[in-house]
């Protein structure tokens, strides 16, 4: 049996008609505690950072995020440790230990990271020189937040889907297995 | 031409999630490519503008991208929140200019449910009044006259009532009648149904009411000139930017409503002057054309006109106390509804249309004769009402739309059941405008001031 | 080279063997990196992890000394899985049947034990290379400085030869040679048996032809090679035969030449030694004469690349006052000794060359301005022959025209490791110094990034084992000599086995080369190969004090001006 | 996003050249004609060799600098949207340097400087990606291999996007095979 392998959000291109209600719920749920995000788009006083990225092709479209790799190139391109495996396997960055190096950006061959500003308490977190604090944004699965992924419960198409590949292949599993019971006799 | 509602060629995705809510099918393009709206069909409605998701991003569009849309858009450098694709044209600079311009009076109203949803843009949960916080916000701003529109929409139960009860009782004039004050509405009428506009009351909406009001009668008792008066208005639509630019809307002389904003710009304004709204203390609106009844707040939702004309209607024709002042049956969600309503021996049959989109049947059952039953008809076209409006505090996430509708329809009913008058005709002030100015419903004063006509087939576009 | 340097690029594949392209020639590397970016599959058959090593799709990573074992087991796999070009073998090349012989014995299994290379990874390469559309050799001086080198260049030469694959585009095989314009001087007959263009001095019509064209008198007789110099200084009892002088020119044989002691002692010995260069040398602080050169920027001329081609350079700095261009020099000297040498330019002497040598007569210079590079053999003036990029078209160069197989039995080095000295030594290079130090030494930015003492790559195990840190001194040591040098600990070397680059003054590996084991056919000495002992020295700071004052001295010596920091 | 110099250990062959280059510029052509031992050879990058890789290491400008952060007396400044050490603020007590998680600062002295008493002054050294001169890098210029590449802000978002246009291609790829 195959390790117990995280969990991702993944999107189906076929349903996706790229209206970025995901990448807005995204930065919505992240946003509420520590930057007084609330229900309406007036109580928004920072830049819209997203953890998935809305990609466009010449045919179809759909949000990049985080397939939490279970040998994460971006954890291992990391040499700061801000990029960690939480509990649940997820691949989670913590932001604020990223400086922004941009290692995992390179090292991730989906796209998935962007680096983007970071704020706290409503507004744009500034260095030294008053250059805005930047870090990598990811995919987190909304580890801790009620409801789970933003992004698969906006979505107004239900393009989008939290793969657990655990429960999935099991069950495609048993479907070959009873199909082959099925078949013995023929 | 008049922009009112527009999509954002740079921005826009293509996803035409927006045509999936545009009730006039007025969105058009290519699924992924820009979206545009067809001006012709457009009703300004804003539901489009409410849906949009398709943000100003500094991942798609950079870091500089923000700064140049909020200033090609004329939006102040005080707003943070983020700007998408489809917005509505924004007229808040007028209204900053004119309270700096001393030589103005700058009268301020309020639709109803402007104040269901107002608070949320400061962190309040979905549905929270802030009835008394505007009126004080108002004030700070530096507005001179702190007035209501739900003066108005009490005036318009009083016109509009009498007129059903003209037409129910005489015979002159169609039936069943519609409700007019939904811009989005009376337009989408106008264009597709000219044959039928006569069945559309002839009253104007209560904003357009509240204008002409302000500027003849307001004037008066205030010692003003009506050109020195500046009207703002403050509405959970993006249509009546529109309606109060229509030639017809000119009853004082002047245009009766000078600047229309939306309750997402009233949050701007308030922001923009470094208000802290949470601080505010609840304040009253200016008498008497700040006086109001629980009639006229639920304007605000679906079947509320429908429910404040009967509270009237039901008294003025049976000359008695109403049984029951609330009426459930006309209440509601989206879609069509109908019910009878006993008024004396009267069987009145009313329908209550919310969302535009379900008109269509009710129209093509009328021409088909269908609806020869039916003395009264309201129709709205945002979902649940004005408090559903595309003016309104747009939500960051969809799945929060049901409750928002509710809390807001909820807060309309609540505030409703605390005012001390809930029937339009007890309201004291609109007593005193008939007797001192207006005279009598359906007067000659009130036709001029108060009653429209509408244009066959106004179509081709927005501002002809 | 069978090939033209700029083929390399689209070659489909590469076999590199015993040649370190990153640290010789980084721009014959640059070709073999865009040929990988363009997706050539690339063997390595080196005992460090090169660069090329790096890059490489199967790195075979053999123990010193064992060239010929490993090439002969890649043959072995090639017949034995019926991967050979039989219609090439049969129409083109002879000693076929010979040659197989003596490959039979060198299965994988048994190449693994001498070679330590895995017998499957041996499969893998020779199945890669007889597999490839079309495949090159390159071959360094880890094939040439043995004491068994030509054998070794013969089988690579026979591996292609099996595998079809000479005369076509980007395949046969490129000694890609040490130093700049080496080919130039052998092209140019600066070598012991041969006229220019490769013409055999023992051959009557040859010596004819040289006699009638410069109007003296010729010997028939082949000159002493380079590396017999010391022996027939030093051993030769016939005074007859005894050498007495000795004229250097643009060489360093006491920092270049193996066992140094022994050159040094050979030139004491010698009665009289010009040398000719272009700064002070080792080599230089023996001679009786020395004559101020002129460097490569200074002056006119040709030059040969490993690929035959030969390319003009141009003089871009006036030498210094009083300096002579060195074939100026050679006229002089020619003239006082009594044989009138006059030319007026380099053009003339060149035209005179060609005229001599059939296979340079077609390049002019004007066809060398207009094409920039022509690779002989070019054997018309006329316009229409550009020369040859690739060799043995149609038929090999051989009086047959057939390719000749031929191969060897294994012979170990003469000087394997023991109990006292446990490590092998072997001499490399370092990019950025060339050959010895009497250029790169000079350059200011080149000695910024590397300088004396230099180092001993080793890996870091053995390091371990004698408690030395990477950038520690030691002492490197065997029975001929000693140096003191930088430890460079690296994963890039085996176990067991060290590496020095033989240019530093201080550091100076050919102190404990040896001179004595030449490759009976090219005279090359086994630099790659010999024992040492690496000590630990206790006293660094002391050991440092030797080092500076050593170079401080040596440079003092050679009248090198101290400034700044050394001058303190 | 700031761009930044990046190494190719699959080009790079090793050469140091482009360490040469860097101190080329940041020395000026003077470098060849005065006392050799009267200019600072401080390559503000270095070319790593290990058993796998050769490539040259360099600052990475990161968006929030540890090394900025970490300064004391504020000599580490973004100039033309690149990491620049003031040399002259610079007081070498070398936080930067255990700061940065990439050993891309040298602490280095400086020829022709001095202290009150007597010795050299130290100071933090790392690559500016040749601010001022207005050629770009250099190293990136004399990598005979080109094996060195400033990436910018906009070949970044390009390599960026075209990752995202194929993770959407093979999600079309799973959609249609789940659909089937």
């Amino acid at each position: 049996m195959t390790e117990n392998m995280s969990c991702y959000v993944l999107c189906d291109p076929n349903k996706c008609t790229g209206c970025k209600a995901c990448e807005l719920a995204c930065f919505a749920e992240h946003n509420k505690e520590n930057n007084d995000v609330a229900y309406t788009v007036g109580t928004v006083t920072i830049p819209v950072t997203p953890k998935l990225y809305l990609t466009k092709t010449e045919k179809y479209c759909m949000p990049v995020q985080c397939k939490h790799c279970e040998d994460a190139p971006c954890l291992n391109a990391c040499k700061k440790h801000a990029i960690y495996r939480d509990e649940n396997k997820q691949v989670i960055v913590d932001q604020s230990k990223c400086i922004g190096c941009k290692d995992c950006v390179m090292a991730c061959p989906f796209g998935a990271i962007s680096i983007l500003p970071v704020s706290d308490n409503g507004a744009v977190l500034l260095q030294k020189d008053k250059e805005c604090v930047k870090a990598a944004s990811k995919c987190d699965l909304c580890t801790g937040i009620e409801g789970g992924p933003a992004c698969v419960r906006v979505c107004p198409n239900e393009a989008l889907r939290l793969v657990d590949l655990n429960e999935e292949q099991l069950a495609k599993s048993i479907a070959t297995a009873n199909s082959l019971y099925d078949s013995r006799l023929s | 031409m008049m922009r009112v509602v527009e999509i954002d060629k740079n921005i826009c995705t293509g996803c035409r999630e927006c045509a999936k809510v545009c009730p006039a099918y007025a969105i058009e393009g290519e699924q992924g490519q820009p979206q545009t709206i067809n001006v012709d069909k457009c009703v300004m409605c804003g539901q489009c503008v409410q849906k949009c998701k398709s943000y100003v991003s500094i991942v798609s569009h950079g870091y500089e991208a923000y700064e140049k849309v909020k200033k090609e858009r004329g939006i102040p450098d005080s707003v943070t929140e983020p700007l998408f694709a489809a917005h509505n044209v924004t007229h808040i600079e007028e209204v900053k200019k004119a309270l700096a311009d001393p030589t103005k009076v700058v009268m301020a109203s309020a639709a109803p449910a402007v104040r269901t949803g107002l608070a949320e843009e400061f962190g309040y949960k979905l549905g929270t009044l802030s009835d008394g916080k505007m009126a004080a916000a108002f004030r700070a701003l530096g507005f001179d006259y702190i007035y209501d529109v739900n003066f108005a929409a009490d005036l318009t139960i009083m016109e509009e009532g009498s007129e059903l009860i003209e037409r129910v009782t005489t015979g002159k004039g169609k039936l069943p009648m519609f409700t007019s004050c939904c811009p989005a509405w009376v337009t989408f009428c106008e264009r597709n149904y000219p044959e039928l506009t006569d069945h559309l009351s002839s009253c104007k909406s209560p904003q357009q009411m509240q204008g002409a009001v302000q500027k003849t009668f307001g004037a008066e008792i205030n010692g003003l000139k009506k050109k020195d008066i500046f009207n703002v208005s403050v509405m959970p639509c993006t249509c009546k930017e529109y309606e109060c630019s229509r030639e017809e809307m000119k009853a004082s002389g002047e245009r009766d409503i000078d600047v229309v904003i939306t309750t997402r710009e009233l949050a701007w304004l308030i922001k923009d002057a470094g208000i802290d709204f949470k601080k505010l203390k609840d304040e009253k609106y200016d008498n008497p054309l700040g006086d109001f009844t629980g009639a006229a707040e639920i304007f605000g939702v679906t079947g509320g006109v429908m429910e404040a004309a009967l509270r009237t209607g039901y008294e003025l024709i049976t000359k008695k106390s109403i049984p029951a002042v609330e009426i459930p049956a006309v209440r509601g969600g989206e879609g069509f509804r109908s019910a009878d309503i006993k008024v004396g021996d009267l069987t009145l049959r009313v329908g209550v249309v919310s969302g535009l989109k379900h008109v269509v049947q009710v129209m093509e059952d009328l021409k088909a004769g269908k609806m020869k039953d039916y003395h009264f008809i309201e129709v709205m076209t945002c979902p649940v009402g004005c408090v559903s409006g595309g003016g309104q505090p747009k939500l960051l996430m969809d799945t929060d739309k049901e409750l928002a509708y509710k809390n807001r329809t909820g807060i309309t009913y609540k505030m409703d059941e605390s005012l001390p008058q809930r029937k339009s005709h007890d309201n004291p002030s609109i007593k005193k405008i008939y007797k001192d100015y207006l005279k009598a419903p359906l007067g000659e004063k009130s036709h001029h001031l108060l009653h429209t006509h509408y244009v066959k087939g106004r179509a081709k576009t927005i501002n002809d | 080279m069978t090939m033209g340097v700029h083929e390399i690029e689209d070659a489909k594949l590469i076999f590199n063997f015993g040649y370190n392209g990153a640290d010789s020639h980084p721009i014959v590397q640059r070709r073999i990196v865009r040929a990988k970016q363009k997706g050539a599959t690339i063997i390595c058959a080196d005992p460090r992890v090169t660069e090329c090593a790096r890059i490489a799709d199967v790195h075979m990573q053999l123990k010193g000394g064992t060239n010929i074992a490993l090439v002969n087991a890649m043959c072995n796999v090639v017949y034995n899985e019926g991967l050979v070009d039989q219609k090439f073998i049969d129409e083109k090349t002879v000693d076929y049947d010979a040659f197989v012989e003596v490959i039979k014995k060198y299965t994988p299994e048994y190449a693994e034990t001498i070679c330590h290379v895995p017998a499957e990874t041996i499969r893998k390469a020779a199945r890669m290379y007889a597999k490839a559309p079309s495949a090159m050799i390159l071959y360094g001086m880890g094939v040439c400085q043995f004491g068994q080198a030509v054998d070794v260049v013969k089988a690579l030469g026979s591996l292609a030869l099996m595998t079809g694959n000479y005369g076509k585009p980007a395949s046969g095989i490129g000694p890609v040679r040490g130093q700049n314009n080496v080919q130039g001087a052998c092209d140019m007959g600066a070598l012991p048996n041969n006229y220019p263009g490769y013409q055999n001095v023992t051959k009557p019509e040859i010596q004819e032809k040289f006699e009638k064209a410069w109007g003296v008198k010729l010997s028939n007789k082949v000159g002493v090679p380079l590396t017999h110099v010391p022996q027939r200084v030093l051993e030769e009892k016939d005074p007859k035969k005894q050498l007495h002088a000795y004229y250097i020119f643009g060489e360093d044989p006491v920092q270049s030449d193996p066992d140094a002691e022994e050159v040094r002692e050979a030139l004491e010995k010698l009665d009289f030694v010009v040398v000719q260069d272009i700064f002070m040398n080792k080599t230089a602080e023996f001679a009786d004469v020395i004559l101020p050169g002129t460097s490569w920027n200074e002056h006119d001329g040709v030059y040969s690349c490993c690929d035959r081609g030969f390319q003009r350079i141009r003089k871009v700095l006036e030498p210094p006052k009083g300096v002579k261009l060195d074939w100026e020099i050679i006229c002089e000297i020619s003239t006082a000794m009594g044989y009138k040498m006059k030319y007026k330019n380099t053009e003339e002497i060149w035209n005179e060359l060609i005229d001599l040598c059939p296979n340079f007569a077609g390049a002019t210079y004007a066809k060398l301005e207009k094409y920039g590079n022509i690779q002989w053999p070019c054997r018309s003036k006329d316009d229409s022959d550009k020369g040859t990029v690739v060799l043995h078209q149609g038929k090999f160069a051989n009086p047959d025209g057939k390719g000749k197989f031929y191969t060897a039995d294994w012979r170990p080095p003469q000087e394997l490791e023991n109990e006292e000295y446990p490590l092998s030594l072997s001499t490399v290079r370092e990019v950025g110094h060339y050959s010895v130090r009497t250029m790169t030494g000079n350059c200011r930015t080149l000695r910024n990034l590397e300088d004396e003492p230099g180092w001993i790559q080793m890996n870091p195990a053995d390091c371990e084992k004698l408690g030395i840190k990477h950038g520690d001194l030691v002492k490197v040591v065997n029975k001929r000599g000693w140096c003191i040098t930088r430890c460079n600990a690296t994963e890039r070397v085996a176990k067991g086995a060290t590496y020095m680059t033989y240019q530093w003054w201080i550091g100076c590996c050919n102190e404990l080369t040896i001179g004595s084991n030449l490759d009976p056919v090219s005279n090359t000495p086994e630099y790659k190969y010999c024992n040492c002992r690496v000590e630990k020295l206790d006293d660094q700071a002391k050991a440092w004090e030797y080092v500076n004052t050593e170079y401080k001295s040596i440079r003092e010596r050679m009248g090198i001006k101290m400034v700044g920091k050394e001058a303190v | 996003m700031r761009q930044f110099v990046k190494g190719n250990p699959d080009l790079c062959i090793g050469c140091r050249t482009c360490m040469i280059g860097c101190v080329v510029e940041h020395e000026g052509r003077r470098i060849f004609e005065i006392d050799p031992d009267g200019y600072d050879f401080n390559p503000k990058l270095h070319v790593v060799k290990t058993a796998k890789v050769s490539v040259p290491v360099q600052c990475k400008h990161c968006e929030n600098p540890a090394c900025m952060a970490a300064c004391p007396v504020g000599c580490i400044k973004v100039i033309n949207d690149a990491v620049v050490i003031d040399q002259k603020e610079c007081i070498g007590c070398k936080s930067c340097m255990q700061a940065c998680p990439f050993g891309v600062i040298d602490v280095i002295s400086q020829v022709g400087t001095s202290q009150s008493d007597g010795s050299k002054r130290v100071v933090a050294n790392k690559c500016d990606l040749c601010v001022g001169t207005g050629n770009g890098p250099a190293c990136v210029r004399v990598c005979p291999t080109e094996a060195l590449k400033l990436v910018s802000e906009e070949a970044m978002q390009e390599s960026v996007q075209k990752k995202r246009v194929a993770t959407a291609e093979a999600a079309k790829a799973i959609a249609d095979a789940m659909a089937d």
